[in-house]
């Protein structure tokens, strides 16, 4: 039994969102529908087939031509069929098109291979997306190089994100859970690696979530400084940089150039930014300017420390990949992109 | 005369019988050839609404003058080519020579005013990848010019290609009407080719609006 | 309400065998290579078209074999993520293009057309060779360019996916695939030519076979969309080589440009892939259940009408593309339009048996395996014409499903059909009728076990071109990979016995089904003129009755509409 | 041959409409007409592939089923270009 046990199998997929129940319905009309014509067509066939087999070479059939009554109750009759299922198509599809106003925002840019999404107030993931339950979120999709498509099926969402213009779609969880997220437009070598989760979490887990990167939170206010103090010029994520990459560096193990071994913790950190030369990373130039005395800002009442604070929750909030670029390549757009939505001029 | 079961396919009632055949075949090929320009003129007309400013200020600097030029040297070769029809139907057949010379000539006068033409848009900046100049473009956006001059050269491009194709069609008709295989009874080939003649002449015939007056000229840019 | 006709169907009087057929009228490579006869030709496109679909086959047999495991480790699995996606690449332009595009048009049509008409050969036979040598060209450069790796596009060549970001050879296999379309276009022009001008002394419009009809409306619509296809290839390969940004966001291009001139030309395709197969589906029901077919005038205007109408509906493969919502309504709505036709013509095809007398042979077995998978594949497609619904099934399983049943379950299933039913006409021998049977029964177990997992695994949620997918998946991919072996025991079954034949079949008479098309009144094999006499057309197509009698069902009037054409219509053409 | 014949002189007189079209034509696009530009240069456009068709191609004398393909092709062509269309021109048509 344990070998079946372990055999994961599914006939029909989850389902935890408000629209995938719109789209089940949909669907189970249409199976009904199909299903019972499907049946009548094969049943008359097998039921004809067997009834009127040859029995002999000579066997006399009737001329019979047709009937127009029969033509038109077997033309018209589907065509009224069709057209409910295209009303339900249409009407659960309007539902999905018409983004709602009050709902979050968030910013999603597809790339080869992975699913860049940044919230409003700032954090970013990486194939992952956490969503609060029951509140509607309005998607926003764009692509930098070439189509994909962003597809939760348990929440029976999708939307190509296409280059060089935004597009939209919406979702409200009914479920917390943890569910697929797939890339459903082929897009080359790691198509099938694209993928990842969307967290549904209750509300309060939701804004704890938030509150460890969220707006006001010290380490959104340090992403702001580590940009406004252009630190980010040489500590860019990637290996170019003048500077070694901040990404995951919290509590990690760093070798000194005199041979030390340190561990990168708040007053590492703390020392590096106000006197770097003291500990300079192996294997690194010892460029970097010592911030003390710089890091106060007397209009915004901000203190050394506090901005200190504030660059240390952020370096600690650091994963994978989400340095920011110099230029922000893909900022939210200010504009509601809604409106912009005729093609990028 | 030409020997009647020399030119009659075997599987074919009589001559009038095959000469419809191979109309009706030409026309179902111009139907394929409307398709193969509407594809582009399609995305010509996508684009044209998209970006209708761009569209404007990038043909107003094309040469209008060598393209009206060309229209008639094009319009003129149809005339030549329904002659040679003409000629080949009441069986004159050097006329029907001269004519089919003539359309040839005609048809190559005209790509090499075209080529003079792309000549002149080189020395202009006109050319998207090889000499393009976006500074030039002050009002509108140069990406979006770029993308007329594209459809510009890949349409007379296309255009060109057909044209040269229907040249040394036309001087293989001529050479065989030199060798006297047509007759009134038998003139099927040249008022086939001539179709396809009247057509490519046609297409230039839409692309002289699409392409060179959508934007207003200046009579001093004819710089007569 | 009844009328009398004169005439009772009678059996054709067996001429004796002939001495000279097409086959053995020359012999040599040569007489192959440079035969303008339309029969010789399509026995060309035969054998090309069948080492294409086995290319093809093994492609899918390789995709099949490697979806067994998940393959989420990097490395893992039979093929790498870049081989799979050139495999699958590979496999939908080799099935689409060289095989199902052509398969029925260039092997049944370019054999019986002219003989369903009483012609000697087609309008134009040196164009009809030139088509083949076309066909070859393309197959070749393709092919070279897949030895030397291939490209990784999928078969719609999605910008700017395949004009930015492709590292693989997309220009040659654009070129190959753009000289093809030449292959068909000459295919098509000629049979437009033929049907109008060709047909024997009497045949009039409304007494052309059911399988004419639908050839004229594939090539009408291989004339007016191959063009755009072509089109829509060249500013592909333009924009890869040459950069003009035509379709580059970044110049301010349009990728949804691409997808709807490749679409305007692919969704028509998809008719021009099914609508020979109905044709085929015609003739063998009304052969095998000696009937006239059920109502006419609506299966003969359906396959017009399918033709026009499939026309309107491209973009329902983009409704999840970028299009504005208001066009994605638009093309819902006309795409529950083209499958009215489509219904109509398995209703009639369903009453056609009724009272009749059923010969369950193995082309019968296959036409109705066609007709009972066509549905289900149709009806499925009507779940993505829903935009509603596409959302949630659009590029997963479902639609892979829905269109292997469409267009394996339903074409290849027909051209079977037809190849059987036609077979001692081409070949002058009968196939084995038991190991017939045997094969249509495996394919059609097969098939079922093939797809209809495919339909659970999109509606679960599994996307298309996955070279590797999550565990819970795997039960169904496996289920599916099994019955694409029996599948292939299926196909390989029927290449085995029809090629027994040739030597070892028993010989067939001119007239081994008693059917009544005009093909059927000449020897097997036929000789090259096909007639020794241009037959004259007196009747309808499928006067199989043995009597006279109209017999009226349904209780309305019989089909005033086709009752006419078939009586008052006896002028030549 | 049962076709008609058309006369050259019905040519020269076709002809001389072309040119002064042409010459019409490209006068128009000196003058300062806005969006009349392409509407118009599109209509005389389409007398004069009208007239070519009509007399150049003998298409006035034609068979019902050449009529039948150029109408086809325009046809289709209308169907590309239109529901191409429906798209471009409603993309910034909002529901909201
Ligand atoms: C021969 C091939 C063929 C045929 C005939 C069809 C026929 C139809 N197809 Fe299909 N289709 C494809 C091949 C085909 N298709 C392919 C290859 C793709 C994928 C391309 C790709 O992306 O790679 C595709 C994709 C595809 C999509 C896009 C899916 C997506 O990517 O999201 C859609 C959406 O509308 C669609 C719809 C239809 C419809 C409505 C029909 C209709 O014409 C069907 C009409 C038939 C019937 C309806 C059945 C018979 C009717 C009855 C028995 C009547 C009784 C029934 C009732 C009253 C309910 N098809
Ligand atoms: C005519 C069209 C046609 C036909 C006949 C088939 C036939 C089959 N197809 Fe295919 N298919 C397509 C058209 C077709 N397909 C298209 C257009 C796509 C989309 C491509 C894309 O996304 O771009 C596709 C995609 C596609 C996929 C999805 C790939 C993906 O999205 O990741 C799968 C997966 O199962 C599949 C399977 C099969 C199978 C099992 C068959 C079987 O029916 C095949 C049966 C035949 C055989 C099994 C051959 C038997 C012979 C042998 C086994 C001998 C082999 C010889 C040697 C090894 C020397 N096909
Ligand atoms: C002129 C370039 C430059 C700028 C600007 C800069 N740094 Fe650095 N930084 C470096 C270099 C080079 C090193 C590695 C050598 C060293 O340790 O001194 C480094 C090391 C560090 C380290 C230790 C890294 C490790 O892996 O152990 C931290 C933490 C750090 N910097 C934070 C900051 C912060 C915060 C700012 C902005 C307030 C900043 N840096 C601005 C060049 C720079
Ligand atoms: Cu991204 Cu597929
Ligand atoms: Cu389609």
């Amino acid at each position: 039994m344990p070998v079946f046990a372990q055999i994961q199998f599914q006939l029909f997929p989850e389902r935890a969102s408000t629209t995938a129940e719109r789209v089940d319905a949909l669907f189970f009309f249409l199976t009904a529908v199909t299903g019972v014509m499907g049946l009548l067509v094969t049943t008359l066939i097998i039921y004809f087939a067997v009834k009127y087999r040859r029995r002999s070479e000579h066997d006399r059939t009737p001329r019979i031509l047709g009937s127009l009554r029969l033509e038109l109750i077997w033309t018209i009759g589907p065509f009224i069929i069709f057209l409910i299922m295209f009303v339900w198509g249409a009407s659960v599809y309007l539902a999905i098109a018409q983004t709602p106003d009050d709902a979050i925002e968030i910013y999603v840019v597809g790339k080869q291979w992975m699913w860049k999404v940044q919230h409003l107030d700032g954090q970013r993931e990486i194939n992952e997306l956490h969503v609060p339950v029951g509140r509607r979120v309005k998607l926003t999709l764009t692509s930098e190089d070439v189509i994909h498509s962003f597809f939760v099926p348990a929440f029976r969402t999708k939307i190509d994100a296409v280059p060089g213009r935004y597009v939209q779609t919406w979702f409200e969880a009914t479920k917390t859970g943890r569910f697929h997220l797939f890339c459903a437009e082929y897009c080359g070598t790691y198509h099938s690696g694209m993928i990842g989760s969307v967290h549904v979490l209750e509300e309060e887990e939701y804004h704890a979530w938030l509150d460890r990167r969220a707006e006001g939170s010290p380490a959104l206010e340090g992403r702001k400084l580590f940009l406004k103090l252009q630190c980010v010029s040489c500590h860019t994520g990637d290996a170019q940089g003048r500077a070694p990459s901040l990404e995951g560096l919290f509590g990690r193990t760093v070798v000194l150039q005199d041979g030390r071994r340190v561990t990168a913790d708040a007053s590492y950190i703390r020392r590096s930014i106000l006197r770097p030369q003291a500990d300079v990373v192996a294997g690194w130039q010892p460029i970097m300017p010592s911030y003390d005395r710089l890091l106060a800002d007397e209009k915004e009442g901000l203190g050394q420390e506090e901005a200190i604070i504030r660059l240390i929750a952020y370096i600690r909030s650091l994963d994978r990949d989400q340095t920011p670029v110099r230029t922000e390549d893909f900022p939210p757009p200010e504009v509601n992109p809604a409106t912009s939505d005729k093609m990028t001029r | 005369m030409a020997d009647k079961s020399a030119v009659l396919w075997h599987h074919f009632d009589d001559l009038s019988h095959q000469h419809e055949a191979n109309a009706l075949g030409m026309w179902a090929f111009l139907a394929t050839e409307v398709l193969v320009f509407g594809a582009l003129f399609t995305g010509y007309a996508a684009y044209r609404f998209s970006y209708a400013e761009a569209f404007e200020e990038a043909s107003s600097r094309l040469n209008v003058l060598i393209a009206a030029v060309n229209t008639v040297v094009l319009l003129t070769s149809s005339l030549t080519m329904a002659l040679s029809v003409w000629a080949a139907q009441v069986g004159r057949r050097r006329m029907l020579v001269w004519c089919l010379l003539l359309t040839a000539l005609l048809g190559t006068a005209f790509l090499v005013f075209k080529v003079v033409e792309y000549n002149e848009d080189y020395r202009e900046q006109l050319v998207p990848g090889l000499a393009f100049d976006p500074g030039k473009w002050k009002d509108t956006n140069p990406a979006h010019v770029q993308l007329f001059l594209a459809f510009y050269y890949i349409m007379t491009g296309l255009h060109a290609v057909h044209l040269t194709v229907g040249i040394g069609i036309v001087l293989f008709l001529a050479l065989m009407a030199w060798r006297g295989a047509y007759t009134p009874a038998y003139y099927a080939p040249v008022e086939m080719w001539g179709l396809y003649w009247h057509f490519v002449d046609i297409v230039w015939i839409f692309l002289l609006p699409l392409l060179y007056l959508i934007g207003r000229h200046e009579l001093s840019d004819l710089h007569l | 309400m009844s009328t009398v006709l004169e005439h009772v169907p009678q059996a054709v009087p067996p001429p004796a065998q002939p001495q000279v057929h097409y086959l053995n009228v020359a012999f040599g490579v040569r007489s192959w290579l440079l035969t303008t006869d339309h029969k010789r030709i399509a026995l060309l496109y035969l054998v090309s078209v069948t080492l294409m679909f086995f290319i093809g086959g093994a492609a899918a047999t390789l995709i099949r074999l490697h979806l067994m495991t998940p393959n989420q480790a990097p490395g893992s699995g039979l093929l790498t993520a870049d081989n799979y996606n050139r495999m699958f690449t590979m496999h939908g332009l080799i099935m689409i293009f060289f095989f199902l595009v052509p398969v029925i048009p260039a092997v049944l049509g370019n054999f019986f057309l002219p003989m369903m008409i009483g012609a000697r050969d087609l309008a134009f036979p040196r164009l009809n060779l030139l088509s083949w040598y076309v066909y070859v060209s393309g197959a070749v450069i393709t092919f070279w360019a897949m030895l030397r790796g291939g490209t990784d596009t999928g078969w719609t060549f999605y910008t700017p996916f395949s004009t930015k970001a492709s590292h693989s050879l997309v220009v040659p296999v654009l070129i190959g695939l753009t000289i093809a379309g030449f292959s068909s276009l000459f295919t098509g022009l000629n049979f437009v030519v033929t049907v109008h001008l060709m047909r024997a002394p009497g045949l009039t419009w409304f007494r052309l076979p059911l399988f004419v009809w639908s050839l004229y409306a594939t090539s009408v619509i291989i004339l007016l969309a191959t063009p755009v296809l072509a089109m829509a290839l060249v500013l592909v390969a333009v924009e890869r080589l040459w950069g003009v940004g035509i379709f580059d966001p970044a110049l301010g291009g349009d990728p949804l440009l691409f997808q709807h001139l490749f679409w305007f030309y692919s969704h028509p395709a998809v008719y021009i892939m099914v609508l020979p197969g109905m044709g085929v589906v015609s003739e063998v029901i009304t052969c095998f259940a000696r009937k006239n077919i059920f109502g006419y005038t609506f299966v003969a205007f359906a396959s017009i009408g399918i033709a026009v109408l499939g026309f309107l509906v491209w973009a329902h493969h983009m409704f999840l593309a970028g299009m504005s919502v208001y066009a994605s309504l638009v093309f819902s709505a006309l795409s529950y339009f083209v499958a009215v036709p489509s219904a109509i013509k398995v209703f009639n095809w369903t009453a056609t048996l009724y009272k009749g007398s059923v010969w369950l042979q193995t082309p019968l077995l296959f036409a109705l395996g066609f007709i009972g998978l066509f549905t289900i594949g149709g009806m499925t497609g009507l779940f993505l014409a829903a935009v509603g619904l596409d959302v949630h099934v659009h590029d997963t399983y479902f639609v892979v499903a829905h269109f292997h049943f469409i267009m394996v379950g339903g074409t290849v299933m027909a051209y079977m059909a037809g190849l059987h039913y036609w077979w001692p006409k081409m070949s002058g021998r009968m196939y084995p009728e038991g190991w017939g049977k045997l094969a249509a029964l495996i394919v059609f177990v097969g098939f079922i076990l093939t797809f209809l997992p495919q339909f659970v695994l999109g509606y679960l949620g599994m996307p298309r071109r996955y070279a590797s997918y999550v565990p819970e998946f795997q039960v169904l991919n496996v289920m599916s990979s099994a019955g694409a072996s029996i599948l292939a025991v299926g196909y390989v079954l029927p290449l085995v016995y029809l090629i027994w034949s040739l030597g070892y079949g028993k010989k067939a008479g001119p007239n081994p089904w008693g059917a009544t098309g005009l093909e059927w009144q000449t020897p097997s094999p036929p000789p090259p003129e096909n007639f020794a006499v241009t037959p004259v057309v007196d009747r309808g197509p499928y006067e199989y009755a043995s009597s006279g009698e109209i017999e009226v069902i349904g209780g309305g009037v019989p089909e005033q509409a086709a009752q006419a054409a078939v009586q008052e219509e006896s002028h030549g053409r | 041959m049962a076709e008609r014949i058309i006369p050259p002189s019905t040519y020269y007189r076709v002809f001389a409409v072309l040119i002064a079209l042409t010459f019409l034509t490209v006068g128009l696009s000196f003058l300062p007409i806005g969006v009349w530009h392409t509407v118009g240069g599109l209509f005389i456009g389409a007398v004069k592939a009208v007239l070519v068709a009509l007399f150049f191609m003998h298409l006035i004398h034609g068979s019902k089923a050449s009529w039948v393909m150029i109408g086809a092709g325009l046809f289709w062509l209308g169907i590309l270009m239109v529901l191409t269309l429906t798209d471009y021109l409603t993309r910034h048509w909002l529901l909201y």
